[in-house]
């Protein structure tokens, strides 16, 4: 980042340049006798219309296409829209179909998790510019990430052929499933991860993180058996409980002015914030007992809720459980007796949601008599986020105001980056302004 | 300075294009021939101005050259002895397309393009072989030219790297 | 135990001959010996034997809808009572309804992938401060039993044996992965409606060059050895003899194979008639519906092409070169630095099926098809050999224009091909950049030393495969022979020459050679020469020249016709003007455009060559430069009364190996790299300046 | 090359290569992949003076750049002249993924109308400034190399970086992706199952997957030279398949890269909301499902 010139008359900050989040937009603070009188986090991806790229398509073509809205969990948007068109068509996959489904998902969790709390956050914490300078003093840290990222991408390679925009994924299964020996080649590599994921639970616990607290609506999945992941009903802190697909009779999506991403807001037009921290939160119990075992040696299942900081932790903590469930998937895996179950198109109304690893992913098709799809609307994590993330800001702005710009501006940064905000589903980079308009 | 007409008949005998026509064409043609001498550098024709001459190179070498501003004076062809230079002496509008340089010190026959041009629309006896020659020297230098227009020796169409 | 010298002599049988041999005694079965029967239930003790053997066995197996050749453990994994329906573009498993193991004809995948493996790692090259090695990867074949042959894949191996072991340079690991291999053959008893091997010769009877013979009845199989390996296999397993019954119904079977398919396509004559329709509009039209896509070539069990492919780490200084399966269907195949010898997809068709039908016979001895049909049912668009090769070389002429057939001549006996295969060893040779003379802008001539003998006896016209680790490796034709060494001239053409010409002293390259027929300076003794260049072509002529001055009493007028782009782009300049000192030969040159300082002529190179006085009937002329070029300066001399025989030119074409076996230098009959580059006009008939050859 | 034509003294370290990696519209699915190269992740950024990397540095650079990778279409004016300005920056610039070369499934608006699509998504369009078409870097800047695929190949972006600081020719097939899918021993699931699959047509880079997958390719690596979309789309219709499914099928991620685009066009289109479902044009959009 660089500082910007001191206007005259006014005392204002104008900063370009935080990286490291996934996406290109800006937040604009306006103070006034020290307090933030606007926050508007503003998301500047060209528009790329995906809901009207879909129409008239069959299923099939929605799952390949919407995997392109986000090149770092392409398998969410898959996941969320095959469970859809299964859900309205009648289709029960194989168990074994099931578990593939939940092991790709793991594959994209490991491999997203791990590129924000290695590539992308932790610099942070060092106080450096990038993972690359995080290598020169501790390229042990660094080379242990890549290779829970490298697990992560190899899962998906290897249901889908490649790590990004895998071709596997079909309405009724998957075109051609694993054989077990196919899947066991992998089961070193994971092990290896699970350690080194471990090591990564305690070395992100060992942060030190500013503190502040606040007590967000969280939301998320939660499921009868699994942690929440392809399955699972909505539920909040506040005692919220529907079917995924009613998500549209609690939240709505409204156009701010200030940004191309539209902003989620519950049907009280409270904001609310999703993923890890949320799932750990309101799932907790069902992560995997290594998971768990972690999450209580961290000590940090409480500040996880509270403290933005530390959604670190609770990607570490996810990272820990998607590995071991990988794991357990390989192991207990039975080639199904047919890739994919058969299906007849028809019309109707296709919503459901899933975790993706930044949050709840709610997709909604209608399909017409031929069923190909007439109506698509599609809400990603982030900009559901997008609000909660501005409550943040105003009410952690005084904080900072009184430090000095670069150290102001650090702080910004650090907690955005803390939402993991993704990459083209949402912003660029962020053009942090914060203007004091007393 | 002048030849005697006999010697310049034998001349254009033994030269490339002269060989190629009737002897009774050659005869017809010996009172409009001069033997010319030019010092290596001498500038025998300059290209846009009038084309008096119909000439065979007898001996050295001359050089047909275009004028390229930016790069000056480029030399597309030599004449060697026995070809022709200066056809537009008999082609409308008879000016030079070219300017004409003696490389080495050079002899040529020269045919006065006026008179020739009035013997040829007089005679098509004289004027058959006399155009069909005429007609082979400039096919000669028109396939040549192709040739070098391919510029053969270069490689066309590197890649960035 | 089997040993790998009956092996050897099992898949090495006197009479396996060419495929066309084959179908000369359809009813001789390959060996005197008695025909053995195998009950099914017994059949897994094949598998057993070879196994004990440590041989892996490769057989036919269901996969994704189609009957593959696999990795195979037994009985089981063999497709039982499955079938296949084919058709131009399509094929189809159908159950037959009767328990058989082999009542299929065959599929995508042929046995070449086990002998000619799709990719594989050849050398590992260094580089570290300007210092070169290359190791040749071990090979390291795997012992194969191949079960379920049939008579025209058979033929087919046969077809790239001749290919891959009987050329100037045989390729190591095919020769090692071949004699590796135990041959069980199947005779075909269910043809597909796209085979076609009773017209190619090539069955469907088993007549040799296996070292087991199977024909299946419903309870069993007739067993016929055809090796020791065979006599060996068909005792441990322990057959017992055939009933006449069985070998006569086994005989029915087969005939009845041959009956269906007929004889679809008349080969009588074929290779000349393509050969004649050079000039067909039909290959055009073939080229609309054409996809270029290689299919055809990739289940072609006999199509052999490669290409070498690099793999270095970041700092270059650590590389490996492969090969891998290619095919001439590809824009790249025909590429040469800034340029493209077959752009047009007709060009590549019509390559593919005139070499496929003819031009193996000249390379070869053989018929590259089989008539397998699997380029017919595995053409995504069903485009059919069978007939596109009658209407374009049918026995009626088939709509095709008749024209001067191209000579399909034998490039007269060369020196270069009675060198023992030992002296072009495949890895390249570590020499040292001793000096580096800038010529022209663009041209360095690379001074190299070496003690390697095979290096230092090469002839003039030679080339080497000049290489880097991780950089392809170009040829480059030696302009010069030292004692201690030899010079390169090369020019900055592409990413591999820009590389070489930064080479500096002390500096060390690798290089493949001397490669190629050099020009045959004997049939210039007691003539004149004449020899005609332009731009970098002088290179290669230099060291003729060199020898044409040092035995100077051998030859009768010598003449050096040189053209270059400018002045500045005259290569050895300074030798050149040497030259012209001399009064034992002339030397003129020409430029095609200069500045006013020049006083030299300017003009085509073929303008010296015109009002020449000498008499060319006593004349033999080397000529190289582009190929444009040396078509112009041809029919000057052809003017002059130089004979096409005596006209020697040197040819440019994409060479990836250099020794024959990666065939992307295909010019008509013959491999440039190895027949070539130097060729005579009389040679090369209408292959000389032809687009898209 | 940009090593070798710069020779350096032997001994002396070469001036590390100035990578520049940005982005336009697109999913950073081909920008990612550099990060997807874990084993090779460190030596690269050893290698190359990766200078701007906004999705992994803070670091900043507005160039000079010896090499550019740019991944996205160009969607929106100021992208238009982004490019513009890069191009000058950039001594290689090098287009990766199908939305820099071909300008991506977004391309598909190209087709439609783009205010009805704009207003379709949101619900008050005035905010969003935006192009009417989504088109390939090479329509607004000369483009030195080109990685297809949607994503690049991992392996390709290696082999592309690799020959660059090596200083030789990057090894970027042009043929079909049949070729690979035969080296690989699958089986043809067009002649086998007459799965309707691009692969004769496709550039090859991809490995051949979705064959691998047991399903046809879906040309995400776009055209191959001499791509003869004609004879193949005569042949999927042969057996009565409509029209329409042989469009949707080059109406994917480099729909808008001619032959394709002129193969959907030929075929009538693209599908879409004009499909004869007998929806009228408003309903089809569902602009209100947004309020």
């Amino acid at each position: 980042m660089h500082g910007g010139e001191v206007a005259v008359g006014e005392r204002r900050f104008d900063v370009t340049g935080i990286t490291r989040v996934e996406g290109e937009g800006s937040l604009r603070l306006a103070v006034r006798d020290g307090n933030v009188t606007e926050a508007h986090l503003a998301i500047f991806e060209a528009p790329r219309y995906f809901e009207q790229l879909v129409l008239g398509r069959t299923p099939d073509d929605v799952l390949d296409i919407v995997a392109r809205i986000c090149g770092i969990c392409p398998v969410a948007y898959q996941m969320s829209a095959v469970h859809a068109f299964e859900d309205l068509l009648g289709v029960v996959i194989d168990p074994s179909v099931r578990a593939l489904r939940r092991l790709l998902y793991c594959g994209e969790w490991i491999e997203s998790h791990a590129l924000h709390v290695y590539l992308l956050h932790a610099p942070d914490f060092a106080g450096l510019a990038s993972a690359v300078e995080l290598a020169r003093v501790d390229r042990a840290a660094v080379e242990r990430g890549l290779a829970i990222k490298r697990v992560g991408n190899r899962l998906v390679s290897l249901l889908g052929g490649r790590p990004i925009h895998p071709v596997s994924v079909r309405v009724g299964g998957f075109s051609r499933v694993p054989r077990a020996a196919d899947l066991a080649q992998i089961r070193p590599e994971l092990d290896d991860a699970l350690r080194g994921a471990l090591a990564t639970m305690d070395w992100v616990a060992g942060f030190s993180v500013p503190d502040f607290e606040r007590d967000p609506l969280l939301v998320s999945l939660r499921h009868a058996t699994d942690y929440p992941m392809n399955e699972g009903r909505i539920v909040s802190n506040d005692g919220m409980d529907i079917e995924p697909g009613a998500w549209e009779s609690a939240f709505q999506e409204q156009q701010v002015p200030w940004s191309h991403a539209l902003q989620a807001r519950d049907r009280d037009g409270r904001a609310y914030l999703l993923g890890p921290a949320s799932r750990v939160t309101l799932a907790g119990e069902q992560l995997h007992p290594l998971a768990l075992a972690a999450l209580d040696r961290s000590g940090l299942a409480t500040a996880i809720a509270r403290n933005p900081y530390w959604g670190i932790a609770a990607r570490a903590v996810e990272i820990v459980h998607a590995v071991a469930v990988a794991i357990e998937i390989i192991d207990g895996y039975g080639e199904p007796a047919r890739p994919m179950e058969p299906w007849a198109p028809g019309p109707g109304i296709a919503a459901w949601a899933t975790e993706a690893p930044r949050g709840l992913l709610f997709h909604r098709y209608r399909l017409d008599e031929r069923g190909r799809i007439a109506e698509a609307s599609i809400v990603p994590p982030t900009s559901q986020n997008q609000a909660a993330i501005e409550a943040d800001l105003t009410a952690f702005a005084p904080m900072v105001l009184g430090l000095d710009h670069a150290a102001a501006t650090h702080r910004f940064e650090q907690l955005i980056r803390s939402y993991d905000p993704c990459i083209s589903c949402a912003t660029h980079f962020l053009d942090l302004r914060v203007e004091d308009q007393s | 300075m002048r030849a005697r007409s006999d010697d310049a008949l034998d001349a254009l005998a033994g030269t490339w294009f002269g060989s190629r026509l009737p002897a009774h064409a050659r005869s017809r043609l010996a009172p409009y021939l001069r033997v010319a001498s030019y010092d290596a550098g001498a500038e025998i024709l300059r290209e846009g101005e009038p084309t008096r001459d119909l000439s065979i190179v007898r001996g050295g070498r001359v050089a047909i050259r275009l004028r390229v501003p930016e790069r000056g004076p480029t030399t597309i062809l030599t004449v060697e002895p026995g070809d022709i230079i200066g056809w537009s002496a008999i082609v409308p509008p008879h000016r030079a397309t070219s300017t004409v340089v003696a490389l080495l010190p050079s002899e040529l026959l020269l045919i006065d393009g006026e008179a020739l041009r009035a013997e040829l629309a007089a005679d098509p006896e004289l004027a058959a072989p006399v155009y069909l020659s005429l007609l082979e020297a400039l096919a000669h230098r028109l396939t040549g030219t192709r040739l070098q227009l391919l510029d053969l020796f270069t490689v066309p169409g590197a890649e960035p790297w | 135990m089997v040993t790998r010298d009956a092996l050897m002599a099992g898949a090495r049988e006197p009479e396996a001959g060419t495929p066309k041999a084959a179908a000369t005694s359809p009813a001789t079965h390959g060996s005197d010996d008695p025909a053995g029967f195998l009950p099914r239930d017994d059949f897994d003790r094949l598998f057993d034997l070879l196994r004990a053997d440590g041989r892996t066995v490769v057989g036919p197996t269901l996969a994704d809808g189609a009957i593959v050749y696999a990795e195979i453990a037994g009985t089981a994994d063999l497709p039982d009572g499955q079938s296949d329906r084919q058709s131009p573009g399509a094929y189809r498993l159908e159950p037959t309804g009767r328990a058989r193991l082999f009542d299929f004809a065959v599929g995508p995948s042929s046995w070449k992938r086990y002998t000619f493996p799709p990719r594989l790692p050849l050398t590992r090259g260094r580089r570290v401060d300007g210092q070169v090695t290359f190791r040749a990867i071990e090979l390291d074949p795997p012992r194969l039993a191949f079960v379920g042959v049939r008579a025209c894949d058979i033929a087919a191996l046969l077809v790239q044996d001749r290919a891959f072991s009987r050329g100037p340079v045989p390729d190591a690991d095919y020769v090692a992965r071949r004699e590796a291999a135990v041959v069980v053959a199947v005779e075909c008893v269910s043809p597909s409606d796209t085979c076609f091997c009773t017209s190619m010769g090539t069955g469907p009877e088993v007549t040799g060059s296996f070292d087991l013979a199977l024909t299946e009845l419903d309870e069993g199989f007739v067993v016929r050895p055809g090796s020791d390996v065979g006599r060996y296999l068909a005792y441990r397993i322990g057959t017992r003899p055939a009933t006449a019954d069985e070998i006569a119904r086994a005989r029915r079977d087969v005939a009845g194979a041959r009956a269906r398919m007929g004889d679809p396509i008349p080969t009588a004559g074929l290779p000349e008639r393509l050969l004649a329709a050079a000039d067909s509009p039909h290959w055009a039209e073939v080229a609309e519906r054409c996809l270029a896509c290689t299919n055809c070539t990739l289940v072609c069990p006999t199509c052999f092409c490669t290409s070498v492919t690099q793999s270095s780490d970041l700092a270059g200084s650590e590389a490996i070169a492969g090969r891998v399966w290619d095919s001439c269907f590809t824009l790249g195949f025909a590429r040469v630095a800034g340029g493209n010898f077959r752009p047009r997809v007709q060009d590549r068709y019509r390559q593919w099926l005139t070499h496929k039908f003819a031009g193996w016979w000249e390379q070869f001895g053989t018929s590259g098809c089989v008539g397998c049909g699997r380029c017919i049912t595995w053409c995504p668009v069903g485009i059919d050999v069978r007939a596109e090769l009658m209407v374009v070389a049918g026995p009626d002429g088939g709509g095709i224009e008749t024209v001067e057939p191209l000579a399909p001549v034998n490039p007269t006996p060369r020196p270069a091909e009675s060198r023992p295969i030992s002296r072009v060893p495949i890895i390249s040779r570590t020499v040292l950049v001793s000096h580096v003379r800038h010529e022209t802008p663009d041209v360095v001539t690379l001074h190299l030393q070496t003690e390697d003998a095979s290096l230092l006896t090469g002839r003039p016209g030679q080339f080497v495969m000049a290489a880097l680790p991780g950089i392809s490796a170009p040829p480059i034709s030696i302009s010069r022979f030292h004692h201690d060494g030899f010079e390169l001239t090369i020019r900055a053409a592409g990413a591999a020459t820009r590389a070489l010409c930064s080479l500096r002293p002390g500096e060390t390259i690798g290089v493949t050679g001397p490669l190629g027929r050099g020009w045959p300076l004997e049939a210039a003794y007691g003539r004149d020469v004449i020899v005609v260049t332009g731009g970098i072509g002088l290179a290669p002529l230099r060291p003729l020249l060199d020898v044409v001055l040092r035995e100077r009493e051998r030859f009768g007028a010598v003449r050096l016709l040189y053209g270059a782009r400018t002045p500045s782009d005259r290569l050895f300049a300074d030798e050149l003007s040497e030259l012209a000192g001399r009064d034992d030969l002339e030397v003129h040159s020409s430029v095609d455009r200069a500045g006013p300082e020049w006083l030299g002529r300017v003009g085509v190179v073929t303008t010296l060559l015109e009002q020449a006085s000498w008499d060319g009937s006593r004349a033999v002329a080397f000529v190289c430069g582009p190929e444009r070029m040396m078509e112009a300066t041809a029919d000057v001399l052809g003017d002059l009364g130089v004979a096409r025989d005596r006209i020697w030119v040197t040819m440019e074409r994409h060479m990836a190996c250099g020794v024959g076996l990666c065939g992307h230098c295909q010019l008509g009959p013959s491999f440039v790299c190895r027949d070539g580059p130097v060729f005579s006009l009389g040679e090369l008939g209408r292959a000389f300046g032809r687009e898209g050859w | 090359m940009l090593a070798t034509r710069t020779p350096t003294p032997r001994g002396a370290a070469p001036r590390r290569p100035r990578l520049g990696v940005v982005k336009f519209a697109s999913c950073d699915g081909c920008q990612l992949t550099l990060l997807d190269l874990e084993d090779q992740l460190l030596d690269l950024v050893a290698a190359f003076d990766l200078v701007e990397f906004a999705e992994a540095s803070s670091h900043r650079s507005s160039g000079p750049f010896d090499i550019v990778l740019v991944e996205g279409s160009i969607s929106t004016p100021e992208q238009a002249e982004e490019i513009i300005r890069i191009r000058s920056q950039a001594t290689l610039l090098v287009v990766i993924g199908a939305c820099a070369t071909a300008g991506g499934i977004q391309a598909l608006r190209n087709w439609r109308d783009h205010e009805i699509v704009r207003r379709a998504v949101y619900a008050d369009p005035a905010y969003v400034d935006a192009l009417a078409t989504s088109t390939p870097i090479s329509d607004h800047v000369t483009v030195d190399a080109e990685l297809r695929g949607c994503p690049i190949d991992p392996q390709q972006l290696l082999e592309l970086l690799t020959a660059l600081a090596v200083g030789r020719r990057p090894q970027i097939p042009n043929e079909a992706v049949c070729l690979e899918c035969k080296r690989q021993g699958t089986v043809c699931v067009l002649v086998a199952r007459n799965e309707p699959c691009l692969g004769p047509v496709t550039h090859t880079g991809c490995g051949a997957i979705c064959p691998a997958f047991a399903r046809g390719c879906y040309g995400c690596f776009g055209p191959r030279e001499a791509a003869n979309t004609g004879s193949l789309v005569a042949w999927f219709g042969r057996d009565g398949r409509p029209a329409t499914e042989t469009a949707a099928l080059f109406s994917g991620f480099t729909a808008y890269a001619r032959p394709f685009r002129s193969a959907i066009d030929d075929l009538g289109g693209p599908p879409g909301p004009a499909a004869p479902a007998g929806d009228t044009p408003s309903q089809e959009v569902g602009g209100d499902a947004r309020r």
